[in-house]
């Protein structure tokens, strides 16, 4: 009974959080390639356009549900529901943090822990396929079967080198389960796989983040939905909360590209360098920067009501770091710190590529899977199996 | 709780064998019939399983194992082939393709 | 550890650069890749046997099961002993410096960077056999130097003579390890294992009949790579690759690798004393009948080739004769002495702008005096004149033979004899009397000549390198006193070959051609190497083309095959008359019926069959 | 809970192979037999198959049936025509189905009458470690040979789906 209501109320909160995430992820993307390109973002909605997902989610619910005439119905309205939970259902096996203690409960910071998780989570992404291609057959549509073909074509190209990608640190870790592979790699830069003896990762690491672009179908293999030949894609035809699925599909996909690349390469909930070495005091002293800066600009405000909000986020900010800064808290916090940080950090690297690269010509994208990062990805497995069988 | 019986498990591939031989007789879409193929290789495939948990042996997770790779090469030639009776024809239908009998 | 694996490995990473980035290379950087490899792996070989010190007991390291296949477990395991040092420093050392000749020989020739490659990978597979620490991964090596002996002999492949020459080694060699396949099956199942170390200890407690068994099919592979009678057919041929490779893997090292598989398995002759026998009968068969073949022959290199199968012969005969250790002894003075026949032949060559006919030659003797002074050398030390090389080594074996039995002795002195006589028929034809051709010979540059110039004073001074005592560990000498007797007999026969030669060809060069017509039909017999291809032709080839069209095509396959099949296919097609009727052309109903069959054989089971277990 | 887990999956499992034979749009069989395909997954996790359950998700479901639906889509394959189905067929193919159903049945039960109860957890030896090990011990060979196989179905996939070069 217990075990229920733990497990309960622990998907009731990665819910929570993953949802908020996702919409979240959307603000800081649009604010972030505005930066990039000199641009405010979204500044209207709230305090520095902070409510503007709250808006748009209530724009997207009330819009009116198109059903174009013509379509498969039955698959049509599947495939975003498919997508969607294909994308979300990885999530349950990702671990976030170490094993806490929170009012007398033992439990660790992961839904559940499977001993294939590695391949549940590759089933669960190979599935992902169906949504995009259905949603491009169902809609009847040949700028949208078009993208959804290249799409799926694309995700099953770059299945392979990923899978490879994938194999070889778990030749170091020697299991499959995600948190035991979070467990073999240690507390320091250098006892992360991307970096480990007998064989550094770097170059799978790079391989899956390149693949793990191409499966979410981000720039610069967004070709399912290259605007200026194929309209919108797969999406053609979809709207109001139907288009918001696929979209939250693609954000849950960047995250749960992120979590894995983090796990699997950079140890996870483990920190930088050992906490022997103070490295609790980063999240603190990062927080405190981070206020200190809202306070400096809102003393010296550019725009008028600057001079209320920034003082009122210095102000969280401080009191974050007091708090992370207290044992108990730290305890908890420190690792899922180090995860979000990690999986922050790729998150914003697919941001950042979306503001500087242009896409890729589909025959330069399928070639470049088969004739490059296959090969270079079977080489590192090899390179890495002798590694590891030799040392 | 006593569990199911192994034999619930053999019928219910049974069932799906039957399933895939049913439509592989019946459907007329070459593309169909060669889903049945598959349906009957994973009735196969539950009842290695099965028989692997009454043995205690993983042996039969090998043969399925095998199954799968098999089916894959299979798929990935039977399609092939598909496509160019597709290409040659215009058609999809199995009682079209019979230029073997003259 | 001495990181033996080291020594193979460093010839196939330049064999790897060479080989996938060679195109896009500089000439300078194919050089360094080519050389470095080959030399820093004979640095390593130097540094490992000093750091093995005496070497009592043979050093294996294991690196990791290959494959393991029920009770037989194959390791990629690397030995070392005394006869693989000995075979290590000839193969890497002779094999550095024919690398260093060869950059002056093949400067002018196109495909620089794939010769170079090839041979490094010959140079890995060569040492992979020699330092295998089991039957398979000899056989590894022994395919793979195979397989690069295929590639350089048909180098210049848009000529057809040579991409022929290159197809007949590889099939001819095929025939000798089909022996060699069934040898190590035979190996496997008697004794359960392919690992020197434990066939070789229980070989004394099996059957002897088993044991001859396994020798003489180990034999038939030996004489396909060392090319002995009757499989040699391939060697003079190969003869059409670059003259480096000629020296390198036809004289020095590829072609002793049966020598050194016999020798290694001495263990199972030693109880198989049919075997050993026969090993003895083919290789004394094969020395006379390469060099009186050798006497006749117009080519330079093919007068060396044949030369070269007699001398293998020899070594052949050595191990027959239970002195192993002298056929090594004699596998190394001839590695030096026959890699500077063929490095001289080649210089000449080189100097001749590509003239291999000695009777186009003549008086290079002032012109090339670098190359004359070298080849002098190998030429004294393969007549057996004392105190060079081969003397000590030819001896080895002569005296072993004679103690084995004595007219094997007297064979083996005749053909030292003609042995000198035709290496000094070539040396005169070559660099005495007047000048034949219309060249205008020049010496070759000195990476050419300082290679030459080690291989002279190795083969000068080879013959005191006391092999046998160094393999006695391995191989107990062979009992027989050092007659002298014997000793002087065999040294005057080697001075009479030159001495003859010297009549027939300085003094009085008309006489040779005269004694030529006066033997008429022996001659042409000799000189046409007693039709032994056209007889492999006549009597293999031809017969087998013939059979198959005349007998099997058209006596089994459309006689009795065809009618058998018409036969049974009328009785068929009056069954099928009944039949065709389900023969419908439709998919669907075939699959009925094939439901229908497994409907049978499920109620056949039910009936008869199965029952609870 | 076995119970309930098997009965759920196991319906599951026949309404879709059903579905599968009798629908006339291939994209719905082919989405039918996806899903037989993930409700097997779930059945060989009870078994405790956890590798081949896997398995059979990315490899069946993700890959083969991917597959499937590409070309189903390349082709544009319509739906099946219900004119002209032989009379034998209507006539016989159901009670052949179960004919043959009953045989089976009949066959299965006759042979394991008193074979074991299917408890989750009462096998553990399906992890990817255990199928590894005797896969690459004692079924070594055949392992390399099914790689051999693939080799040869790509190079035949490729053969048969290259333009024609005229």
């Amino acid at each position: 009974m217990e075990f229920i209501v733990i497990s309960l109320v622990k998907a009731a909160i990665v819910a929570a959080v993953l949802m908020t995430t996702l919409a979240y992820l959307q603000w800081v993307e649009r604010k972030v390639i505005a930066h990039i390109q000199l641009r405010m973002g979204p500044s209207r909605v709230g305090p520095h356009g902070l409510l503007q997902p709250l808006a748009d989610v209530i724009k997207l619910i009330t819009k009116e549900d198109l059903i174009p005439p013509h379509v498969n119905k039955f698959f049509y309205l599947l495939a975003p529901f498919l997508a969607v939970t294909m994308a979300l259902l990885s999530i349950s096996v990702i671990p976030f943090g170490s094993e806490v203690e929170l009012f007398g409960y033992k439990t660790w910071m992961q839904m559940t822990d499977l001993n294939v998780g590695v391949l549940f989570v590759l089933a669960v992404s190979s599935m992902g396929v169906y949504g995009i291609a259905l949603a491009g057959w169902a809609s009847n549509n040949k700028y949208a079967l078009l993208g959804g073909l290249r799409s799926s074509a694309q995700m099953i190209s770059y299945e392979l080198p990923m899978s490879l990608a994938i194999a070889a640190p778990l030749l170091l870790a020697n299991t499959l389960s995600l948190r035991e592979i979070v467990q073999s790699q240690g507390d320091h830069l250098f006892a992360w796989s991307i970096f480990k003896l007998p064989a550094p990762q770097l170059i799978s690491f790079v391989i899956f983040l390149i693949a793990g672009f191409a499966e979410t179908n981000r720039v610069p293999f967004d070709l399912p939905e290259a605007e200026n030949e194929l309209v919108a894609g797969f999406h053609t035809e979809y709207s109001s909360m139907k288009f918001a699925a696929f979209f939250m599909a693609e954000y849950a996909n960047m995250v749960t590209v992120s979590c894995m690349t983090s796990i699997l390469f950079l140890g996870g909930w483990q920190p930088l360098f050992p906490v022997s070495l103070g490295s609790n005091f980063v999240a603190p002293a990062l927080f405190a920067l981070g206020g200190s800066l809202c306070l400096y600009h809102g003393l010296h405000p550019a725009r008028r009501k600057d001079r209320y909000t920034l003082p009122v986020f210095a102000a969280i900010f401080f009191g974050i770091a007091l708090a992370l800064l207290a044992p108990p808290v730290a305890r908890v916090v420190m690792p899922l710190f180090w995860f979000a940080a990690k999986a922050g950090f790729l998150l914003f690297c697919f941001i950042w590529v979306r503001g500087t690269l242009p896409r890729f010509r589909y025959d330069q994208l399928m070639g470049f899977a088969w004739k490059f990062l296959f090969p270079v990805a079977v080489l590192n497995l090899l390179v890495t199996s002798l590694l590891v069988a030799v040392f | 709780m006593t569990g199911v019986p192994l034999s619930w498990y053999l019928i219910l591939s049974a069932l799906l064998f039957a399933l895939g031989v049913a439509g592989f007789l019946f459907r007329r879409n070459i593309i169909t019939v060669f889903m049945s193929i598959e349906l009957m290789l994973n009735a196969v495939n539950l009842s290695f399983v099965a028989f692997s948990y009454q043995l205690k042996q993983v042996n039969g997770h090998i043969f399925t194992f095998f199954v799968m790779v098999v089916a894959a090469a299979e798929a990935a030639v039977g399609l092939a082939i598909i496509l160019t009776v597709f290409k040659n024809r215009e058609t999809l239908n199995v009682d079209e393709v019979n230029s073997l009998k003259n | 550890m001495q990181h033996l694996w080291l020594i193979p490995v460093l010839p196939l990473l330049g064999f790897l650069l060479n080989g996938l980035f060679g195109r896009r290379l500089a000439k300078g950087a194919v050089t360094a890749i080519a050389l470095g490899s080959v030399l820093l792996s004979f640095a390593w070989v130097v540094k490992t046997l000093v750091g093995l010190g005496a070497l009592e007991t043979a050093y294996i390291e294991r690196y990791f099961t290959w494959f393991q296949s029920g009770d037989l477990r194959v390791g990629a395991d690397l030995s070392v002993d005394r006869l693989t040092a000995v075979m290590l420093l000839v193969v890497t050392g002779v094999g550095s410096l024919i690398h260093i000749y060869a950059v002056g020989y093949m400067t002018h020739e196109g495909g620089y960077y794939r010769f170079f490659a090839y041979l490094n990978l010959f140079m890995f597979f060569m040492l992979v056999l020699v330092l295998g620490a089991n039957f398979l991964l000899l056989f590894v090596g022994w395919e793979g130097v195979g397989l690069c002996s295929y590639l350089l002999i048909g180098f210049y492949f848009l000529k057809k003579s040579a991409t022929d020459a290159g197809k007949k080694a590889f099939i001819v060699n095929r025939i000798g390890d089909f022996g060699f396949s069934l040898a190590m099956l035979l190996i496997v199942i008697t004794f359960g294992s392919l690992d020197f170390g434990a066939v070789f200890p229980a070989a004394a407690s099996k059957p002897e009949s088993t044991l001859t068994l396994i020798g003489l099919l180990l034999l038939l592979g030996a004489c396909g790579k060392s090319a002995q009678a009757p499989l040699y057919v391939w060697l003079p041929d190969a003869m059409e690759g670059p003259t480096p490779v000629s020296a390198l893997i036809h004289a020095a090292t590829m072609v002793t690798a049966g020598v050194y598989m016999v020798a290694r398995s001495s263990a199972i002759y030693l109880h198989a004393h049919a075997a050993q026998e026969m090993v003895a009968y083919i290789g004394l068969g094969t020395a006379v009948f390469a060099a009186t073949i050798g006497l006749a022959q117009n080519d330079i290199k093919k007068v060396f080739a044949y030369s070269t199968v007699s001398q293998l012969g020899y070594m052949f005969l050595g191990l027959g004769a239970g002195a192993f250790s002298a056929g090594i002894f004699h596998l190394v003075t001839h590695a030096f002495f026959k890699a500077l026949l063929f490095l001289g032949a080649g210089s000449v060559i080189h100097a001749l702008e590509g003239e291999q006919d000695l009777r186009h030659m003549g008086g290079l003797r002032t012109r090339i005096p670098v190359t004359f002074w070298t080849l002098a050398c190998a030429w004294v030390a393969i007549a057996g004149i004392p105190p060079f090389a081969g003397f000590h080594s030819k001896d080895a074996i002569l005296l072993a033979a004679h103690h084995h039995a004595p007219w094997m002795y007297w064979v083996g002195v005749l053909t030292a004899a003609m042995t000198a006589f035709y290496v000094s028929r070539a040396m005169f034809l070559a660099f005495f009397g007047e000048p034949r051709g219309h060249h205008h010979p020049h010496e070759s540059p000195p990476v050419m000549t300082a290679p030459l110039a080690v291989l002279a004073l190795l083969s000068l001074a080879g013959g005191f390198l006391d092999v046998p005592k160094f393999l006695e560990p391995l191989f107990p000498l062979s009992e027989g006193a050092h007659d002298f007797a014997l000793v002087a007999i065999s040294v005057v026969a080697g001075l009479a070959g030159i001495g003859l030669a010297a009549l027939f060809y300085v003094v009085k060069p008309g006489l040779a051609d005269a004694v030529a017509n006066a033997l008429g039909g022996l001659y042409t017999l000799v000189y046409n190497k007693y039709f032994v291809d056209e007889l492999y032709d006549a009597a293999v080839v031809r017969p087998v083309e013939t059979g198959s069209r005349e007998a099997l095509w058209k006596g089994v396959d459309a006689g009795l095959i065809d009618g058998a099949a018409n036969g049974v296919a009328s009785i068929a097609r009056a069954t099928g008359g009944l039949l065709r009727l389900i023969q419908s052309g439709n998919i669907r109903s075939y699959a009925t019926w094939v439901v229908f069959g497994s409907i049978l054989v499920l109620v056949a089971i039910g009936l008869v069959g199965g029952g609870a277990r | 809970m076995d119970v309930i887990l098997f009965l759920a999956f196991a319906a599951i499992a026949v309404v879709c192979a059903v579905n599968v034979v009798v629908q006339t749009h291939p994209i719905s069989s082919a989405l039918s037999l996806i899903g037989v395909m993930g409700s097997l997954a779930v059945l060989y996790l009870l078994l405790g198959a956890e590798f081949i359950a896997m398995a059979q998700v990315i490899v069946y479901a993700g890959a083969i049936m991917v597959l499937f639906v590409f070309v189903i889509m390349l082709l544009n394959a319509g739906a099946e025509s219900r004119r002209g189905r032989s009379l034998t067929a209507q006539l016989l193919g159901i009670p052949g189905f179960f004919a043959l159903l009953v045989l089976l049945s009949y066959t299965v039960l006759r042979l394991f009458p008193d074979a074991a109860h299917v408890k989750f957890g009462g096998f553990t030896g399906g992890s990817a470690k255990d199928v590894g090990k005797l896969l690459f011990t004692e079924y070594l060979l055949p392992f390399e040979l099914t790689s051999v196989l693939i080799l040869i179905a790509i190079v035949g996939a490729v053969v048969l789906a290259r333009k024609e070069l005229e």
